[in-house]
């Protein structure tokens, strides 16, 4: 191998062997292969149902006669209108105070002494776990202007104030309160990877610590604030479960609520509907695009190149305060809805005449847990949820690493259209999602339909953008040099991926796959069109109870999802906490 | 407009452990530049941020202009925006959302005394912009500069509200060493022309010696020697000091005799030499001898410490040639200027000045990382 | 002689295919009752359900049938005009007993009502002071501010064969009345019914059966048949071409037609049966007082979508 | 074990913009250890990283060892893995969930070649963890250790499957000066040991002198000069590598006549100048010359190119002292070395000595950043 002069040396010229030539387009080829079967097909479907007047499935496309009737009587409807407006409103409003909320919280979690600080930064995740069905429930029960157990309180202690949550006002803080976790995501990333100096450059420079946060460190993390808020804002425009609970009554629709209405109505105007759900797509495509204009050009970049210091300010006796504020919003957000689920399972009927009937335990009783347990599809369904579970946990969660690798890690022609695909549903209102997955799969041949199968690539295709994003995040954090030192090595892609990504990544991918299957298990829209006698799931149960009329059912059932779902992220909690150790270490 | 600091007794724990910060005391006049030098984690961040506040001292006394700004044992902490003070970090930490003009501006907006207009406020940057030549840039962003004029735009915002005390956490550390050496020097004029009082931090010794009116040399959160780069260079207090300051050789021996600061060592096989002393040794003691590289010379033989070696191997070095010599069993490095070696391989007269041979007690630390 | 509920033969090659699969838009928990109970007779028959609301059920079964992937083998559902527009996807059937069905009731010869609910007013016990009596009580000015509840109109069948009732026979402006009184509006009779329970509502028209259950519970609830009339919404249940189990559909439907089924679904559940001759009566039905109102089919179609728009603007319900 | 390294007009455009590397071609003979040097930006890690294979060169071709691993016109392109090179990356890039030992043993687990059984592997890592001198610290995990340390580990990593080739980006820039002299040193010691061939990319002229065998001085993207320390010191191919290098002081002037190499240059009021110039500069250029602050001789009056100046200001450095020194209009940076300065404010002698003065063409890009 010695060589004197590398000049003087004939050339030998290696051919790289076909295979290798091809791996790349291959592996971009599978990706899109399967994010058309995921995604491009069943908007495909959906798109063809909006403007046409036919069941893609049932009329086949031969009898297809484009029309935009549809769009013209969705757009004429003054009805749309308003459900628009009041999507826009409801949503907006959430989103400012979930904003908020997420921004206060991580500034307590990542730049405060606050007692505590590790329960609260967990217990505020809490929400993203609540269906927003349960929450709806429970929010009615808590505020119904009426019978609400908060009224009751009110009325017992003779203070003249009524709460309504059936109400604009209402809507708007529920959203709020639940939705501030998407915002704290990605806010206090942002805001643990700023640098503190920034910050006490401006306490130097004279300014106190109110004018440093507003003129220093919200605008430094202002794309932090824009995704989180516009992640939040169009996952709300997407919920069924809270504006189905709290506005109906008050007789306010969205666009949620008014497409479900469209496809529950006899006849159903699924072909409306769809079209409904395209406008709603389009909605959430002009935020993202509007998100991007707005951050292109500007560069956020923190300057520092050296490792810093976390800073965490020392709030003296105010902590007790920033303390006693998170404990509050967790009271709000975690306490009252369970009191009000728990007390809505146990109670036979939820009439209280006034407060003291709260407190009369002859009107408590296991009847509605014995009913449920009673039903022979209880068990089948809990089964049947854990699987769909685990198999969107995991194809889902390998799917996710696949694409948010490829994404950020490769130089790969066609990761941009992928990045695309996948960002995608998001937009998509579940229970479209299930009507569009009903019309693309259930003609492919073999046995898909019929199986916990569907359902799971339906619940992956659905959460994909969601995972991704958490997943990306986490690459962004492992130092590219890490893997290049590995091909040095003479390790190939896998391999390194193997031994190299994945250990560095753990903490990110257990927290994805738990994401994946908390969502897999709380999704309704998408299960209602997929599910057969054989595989139904919780959710659908939930919503046959909730549908029942039945509150006390549907509280118990919520509480018994509620009990196995916080069992099982107690498990994933403990298996990565030796991975969070690990990767502290990292840091 | 400059005011004295003055640090007494500075003590700093964090957690549990040992002290980041161990009675650390030191003053400076107002208008004089003092710069803390030390290794990694000696402390001297640390130091910096108590006086500026931004860290709370465990015991200790900081004073500036007269004012007492902490003293945690009465319970005094002024909060960091008035204590009058600019810092300059190490990341320079200048705004990337805001323009040049906006950065330096920032601090006159947000000051509670300076309530001045915005007219006024404009001269003020547009002059501080203009002392540090960033006078064409104020309508730049931040983000499109080079790292040297960050450095500069982080320098002009701590200047232009005229602070009574300017604190500087190694702010070269970033930069290649050409950058480096104009920053340096033009930081020494502009802090010199406005007259200001100033603490620096910096782990590099040449920095510090162009910089500082006087250096301090930390080691482990305790203040080894503080005097003026003629002294610590010429008189380091202690071994630590000598090496870490750059005196790279060590000849070991035994104490021969001592007369007032000057002591005789027998180095074994070499002979004796002379060498200057700030302990008190005696006869017996073991001992080594620091002594600069730069201060050999070779192919001269003085009036005392002369000696005949050989060179083992030439490194060139650029602009110096670095000469390994052997003479009696002890090993020396001698570093000589210029772009051409001027002595073969081969035997070779050295000379040792005595007044830059420092004697200590060999307490087994020769060597610092 | 024969069985009521089907030929040995049948039973035995029902026995033998071991199950089937029921699709309904009725309550999952009802339907699991009534499973139950025949199970008690033909336990070796299991039933599997699919549920789903009305609207979507439809659509699910017109797609997997045009996949040809219908799982159906037994179709429960309420709207019979939206089961008339697939008849095409059930095969002839007929019960035993068909000749003691009301033919007014069938809306297909394939298509039978193996339910068969009506319509009752439910009030609030502990809230409502002056129970109401008559379905004109309902327009009294004492029960204003939302008082009373409805389901609203476009909901399904079975509310529209209410509405169509109260203007058919209460008069062309019982709407115009009640509405001015200022209505309550829910989506469908299950919240409603709860809402009832819990107070937030006093008065409301329920299907007895929604609130049979509860008052049997002990819901502070109680529910009354008017005198001027019962409006009542026979089923149209049928055995799809695409079963896979025909013999134990059939037995399936023959023991839900039965006079035994249908006994067992008005006592237990709160139903009311389109049997001309009906084997019991629900708590509170007097024969000789209460009137069933069965609307007339072509009626029920025709009138639908414009009077449905009326009662929309009527009650300010927003489509 | 060592191999020849040759790259042939490299060429490397990202996206539409200007080339990053642009028509870069150099040699690296066995065993020999080549230095990049050039400011920031100039294409000194993409060119290394072409190399590496992580980046696919546009234009151009590498050979390794007499075989092409990169030749894009011809659709050659071997991956890192199959390249047999070694790699230290300026984040050190060990993984923090590994071992010391781990880190050093993954290299040897994962080649094809090498399949050699793991004693055989532990003695290899062992071996190399001694050369690096980590014997102690095998079982640690590797974020326990300091930033020297780490960087050991790095290259222990890299040596230990004893690559034809060890490529190293910059690995000293995030260490303070003492530490890095050390390790440099030390580097350079390693790498003659193994015999191995090297290319090391650096932005510190010091670093350079004393690793490289040969320096390449690189400027957007081109390779202006590849010589021996010596040659790039003492004939810099032109001003840029002169001035980078760190010939600070430069002269206006006219040129009066040339001969061969020699020039004679008129620099108006401080009379004519003799210097050695690269360029073919004719009578009546405007021509600037260059020369080294140390390579002036103060006190000293020489056969040619001798001077009567004053000196404006001393600059005191520790280890050698600056003077400013005024003659004939012209001002010019003179470096003393030693503790004690020599020479006082006033009228002195001074030589620049023809050899080390070069004169060229005066393009108004005098200065480098
Ligand atoms: N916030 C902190 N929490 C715990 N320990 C700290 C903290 N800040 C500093 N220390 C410790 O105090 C000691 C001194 O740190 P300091 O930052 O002052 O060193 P330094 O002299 O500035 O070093 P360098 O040259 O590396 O910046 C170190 O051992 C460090 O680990
Ligand atoms: N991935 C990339 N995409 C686009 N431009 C790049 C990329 N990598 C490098 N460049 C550009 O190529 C040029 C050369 O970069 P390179 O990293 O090789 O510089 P360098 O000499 O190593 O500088 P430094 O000393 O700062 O590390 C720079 O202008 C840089 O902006
Ligand atoms: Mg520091
Ligand atoms: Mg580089």
């Amino acid at each position: 191998m010695t060589a004197t002069s590398a000049a003087a040396l004939p050339v030998t010229t290696d051919a790289v062997p076909v295979a290798r030539r091809l791996a790349v387009p291959l592996w971009i080829g599978a990706l899109l292969v399967i994010l058309t079967f995921l995604v491009i097909y069943p908007l495909l479907m959906l798109f063809f149902g909006a403007i046409s007047d036919s069941n893609p499935v049932i009329d086949g496309f031969g009898k297809f006669n484009p029309s935009l009737t549809h769009f013209m009587a969705v757009l004429g409807n003054e009805n749309v209108r308003l459900a628009f407006f009041n999507a826009l409103v409801a949503c907006g409003g959430g989103t400012v105070l979930a904003v908020v909320i997420g921004l206060a919280f991580s500034w307590i979690v990542v730049r405060t002494n606050t007692p505590f600080k590790g329960f609260i930064a967990g217990a505020s995740m809490i929400p993203l776990f609540v269906p927003p069905l349960v929450a709806g429930v429970a929010w009615s029960i808590l505020g119904s202007p009426k019978t609400g157990l908060l009224n009751t309180v009110l009325k017992w202690i003779g203070v003249d104030f009524r709460f309504d949550f059936y109400s604009m006002s209402g809507l708007i803080l529920v959203f709020g309160f639940y939705y501030a976790p998407y915002v704290y995501m990605f806010t206090a990333s942002a805001l643990r990877n700023m640098d503190p100096s920034l910050e006490e450059a401006s306490e130097v420079s004279g300014a106190s610590a109110f004018t440093t946060l507003f003129t220093v460190t919200f605008p430094l993390i202002a794309p932090a604030i824009l995704a989180g808020s516009l992640l939040s804002f169009v996952v709300m425009l997407g919920i069924y479960g809270i504006p189905a609970a709290l506005g109906a009554p008050a007789n306010i629709s969205v666009l949620t609520t008014y497409i479900f209405k469209l496809t529950a109505w006899s006849p159903p105007l699924y072909n409306t509907a769809a079209a409904v759900a395209i406008l709603l797509m389009v909605v959430t495509a002009i935020f993202v695009w509007a998100q991007q204009r707005v951050l292109s050009g500007r560069s956020f970049a923190t300057v520092a190149g050296k490792a810093f210091r976390p800073r965490s300010l020392n709030l003296g006796p105010w902590r007790w305060l920033t303390f006693g504020l998170a404990l509050a919003y967790l009271f709000i957000v975690v306490v009252l809805p369970t009191i009000a689920l728990v007390i809505a399972a146990f109670r036979r009927f939820l009439f209280f005449k006034d407060f003291d009937a709260v407190f009369d335990t002859k009107a408590y009783s296991w009847v509605h847990f014995n009913s449920i347990f009673d039903n022979p599809l209880t068990m089948i369904s809990i089964w049947n949820t854990m699987k769909v579970g685990v198999i969107t946990a995991v194809v889902g969660g390998v799917l996710a690493f696949a694409i948010g690798y490829t994404i950020n890690r490769t130089q790969a022609p066609g990761r941009k259209i992928i990045d695309l695909l996948s960002t995608i549903p998001v937009a998509i209102p579940g229970l479209v999602v299930g009507v569009a997955y009903l019309w693309a799969w259930i003609g492919l041949p073999g046995g898909l339909y019929g199986t916990i199968w569907i359902l799971a690539l339906a619940f992956v295709a659905r959460f994909i953008p969601d995972t991704v994003k958490a997943l990306s995040t986490s690459f962004m954090q492992i130092h590219r040099e890490l893997e290049e030192a590995a091909w040095i090595c003479g390790r190939g892609l896998l391999s390194t991926i193997a031994t190299i990504m994945v250990p560095l990544a753990r903490p990110g991918i257990v927290a994805s796959m738990t994401l994946l299957f908390v969502l897999s298990v709380r999704e309704l829209g998408s299960s209602l069109f997929l599910y057969t006698s054989d595989t139904t799931v919780m959710a659908v149960l939930l919503l046959d109870y909730y549908e029942g009329g039945n509150v006390g059912k549907t509280a118990a059932f919520s509480l018994v999802q509620t009990v196995i779902l916080a069992v099982l992220l107690g498990i994933t909690t403990w298996l990565s906490r030796g991975a969070a150790e690990s990767s502290a270490r990292a840091g | 407009m400059s005011a004295a600091l003055l640090v007494e007794d500075l003590v700093k724990k964090f957690g549990t452990g040992k002290a980041a910060v161990d009675g650390v005391s030191f003053d400076v006049p107002a208008g004089e530049i003092v710069v803390l030098l030390g290794p990694s984690g000696c402390g001297k961040t640390t130091t910096l941020r108590c006086v500026a506040g931004l860290e709370h001292p465990t015991v200790g006394r900081i004073s500036i202009g007269g004012r007492v700004v902490s003293e945690p044992q009465r319970g005094t902490l002024v909060s960091p925006r008035e204590r009058d003070i600019g810092m300059v970090f190490q990341s320079y930490a200048v705004w990337p959302h805001m323009t040049v003009h906006q950065n330096v501006a920032y601090p006159l907006k947000y000051r509670r005394k300076n309530t001045s207009g915005s007219a006024d406020i404009d001269t003020k940057v547009r002059e501080t912009l203009e002392l540090v030549g960033l006078g064409e840039y104020a309508q730049r962003p931040v983000t499109s500069l080079s790292g040297g004029q960050m450095q500069r735009v982080a320098l002009a915002r701590s200047l232009v509200y005229r602070p009574q005390l300017l604190l500087l956490d190694e702010p070269l550390s970033n930069l290649d060493s050409k950058l480096r050496i104009r920053l340096r020097d033009e930081l020494r004029r502009i802090l010199k022309m406005t007259g200001m009082t100033g603490l620096y931090v910096t782990h590099d010794q040449s920095e510090a010696v162009v910089l500082g009116d006087r250096i301090g040399v930390m080691k482990d959160g305790k203040l080894l020697q503080m005097a003026p780069p003629g002294e610590i260079y010429n008189r380091p207090a202690d071994s630590f000091v000598a090496n870490f300051t750059g005196a790279a050789n060590v000849l070991k021996g035994k104490v021969l005799e001592r007369k007032g600061e000057q002591a005789v060592i027998d180095l074994g096989a070499a002979g004796r030499i002379e060498a200057w002393t700030p302990q008190p040794l005696v006869a017996g003691d073991n001992a080594h001898v620091a002594l600069r590289a730069e201060n050999i010379r070779l192919g001269e033989r003085g009036p005392a410490n002369s000696f005949t070696g050989r060179v083992i191997e030439r490194r060139y070095q650029g602009m110096q040639t670095i000469y390994d010599v052997e003479f009696g069993g002890q090993r020396v490095e001698v570093l000589e200027l210029g772009t051409a070696a001027r002595h073969n391989d081969g035997e070779v007269a050295l000379t040792l000045p005595p007044d830059s041979c420092w004697a200590y007690r060999d307490e087994g630390q020769a060597t610092v990382d | 002689q024969q069985d009521p509920f089907g030929s040995k033969e049948l039973i035995a090659a029902a026995e033998k295919e071991g199950g089937l699969t029921l699709y309904t838009a009725d309550f999952a928990e009802t339907q699991q009752e009534v499973i139950k109970e025949f199970n008690k007779r033909f336990p070796k028959i299991k039933v599997a359900m699919v549920r789903a609301p009305g609207g979507q059920l439809i659509t699910r079964i017109k797609t997997e049938a045009a996949a040809d992937k219908l799982g159906a083998d037994v179709v429960n559902h309420s709207d019979r005009g939206l089961m008339l527009e697939i008849a095409d996807l059930f095969q002839d059937y007929a019960p035993p007993n068909a000749a003691d069905y009301r033919p007014d009731a069938l809306v297909s010869p394939k298509l039978w009502p193996g339910v068969t609910l009506g319509w009752a007013i439910a009030y609030n016990t502990q809230l409502v002071k002056n129970a109401p009596k008559t379905w004109m009580d309902l327009t009294k000015p004492e029960y204003k501010n939302k008082q009373i509840g409805q389901v609203i109109g476009p909901s399904g069948g079975t509310t529209w064969t209410r509405i169509m009732f109260e203007r058919q026979v209460l008069g062309e402006d019982y709407w115009k009345k009640q509405a001015e009184l200022g209505i309550a509006l829910y989506p469908s009779g299950a919240p409603l019914s709860d809402a009832l329970v819990r107070g937030e509502v006093s008065i409301a028209p329920l299907l007895y059966n929604i609130i049979y259950t509860k008052i049997v519970e002990g819901a502070p609830a109680e529910a009354i048949f008017a005198p001027e009339g019962v409006p009542i919404v026979p089923y149209a249940d049928g055995v799809t071409k695409a079963s896979k189990n025909p013999n134990a559909a059939k037995l399936f439907m023959n023991w839900r037609l039965s006079k035994e089924g249908q006994t067992f679904m008005i006592n237990k559940l709160g139903n009311i049966t389109s049997l001309k001759e009906p084997p019991a009566y629900p708590k509170g039905w007097d024969p000789k007082t209460v009137k069933v109102w069965v609307p007339k089919f072509d009626e029920f179609s025709k009138l639908r979508n414009s009077w449905m728009e009326e009662w929309n603007k009527t009650y300010g319900y927003r489509q």
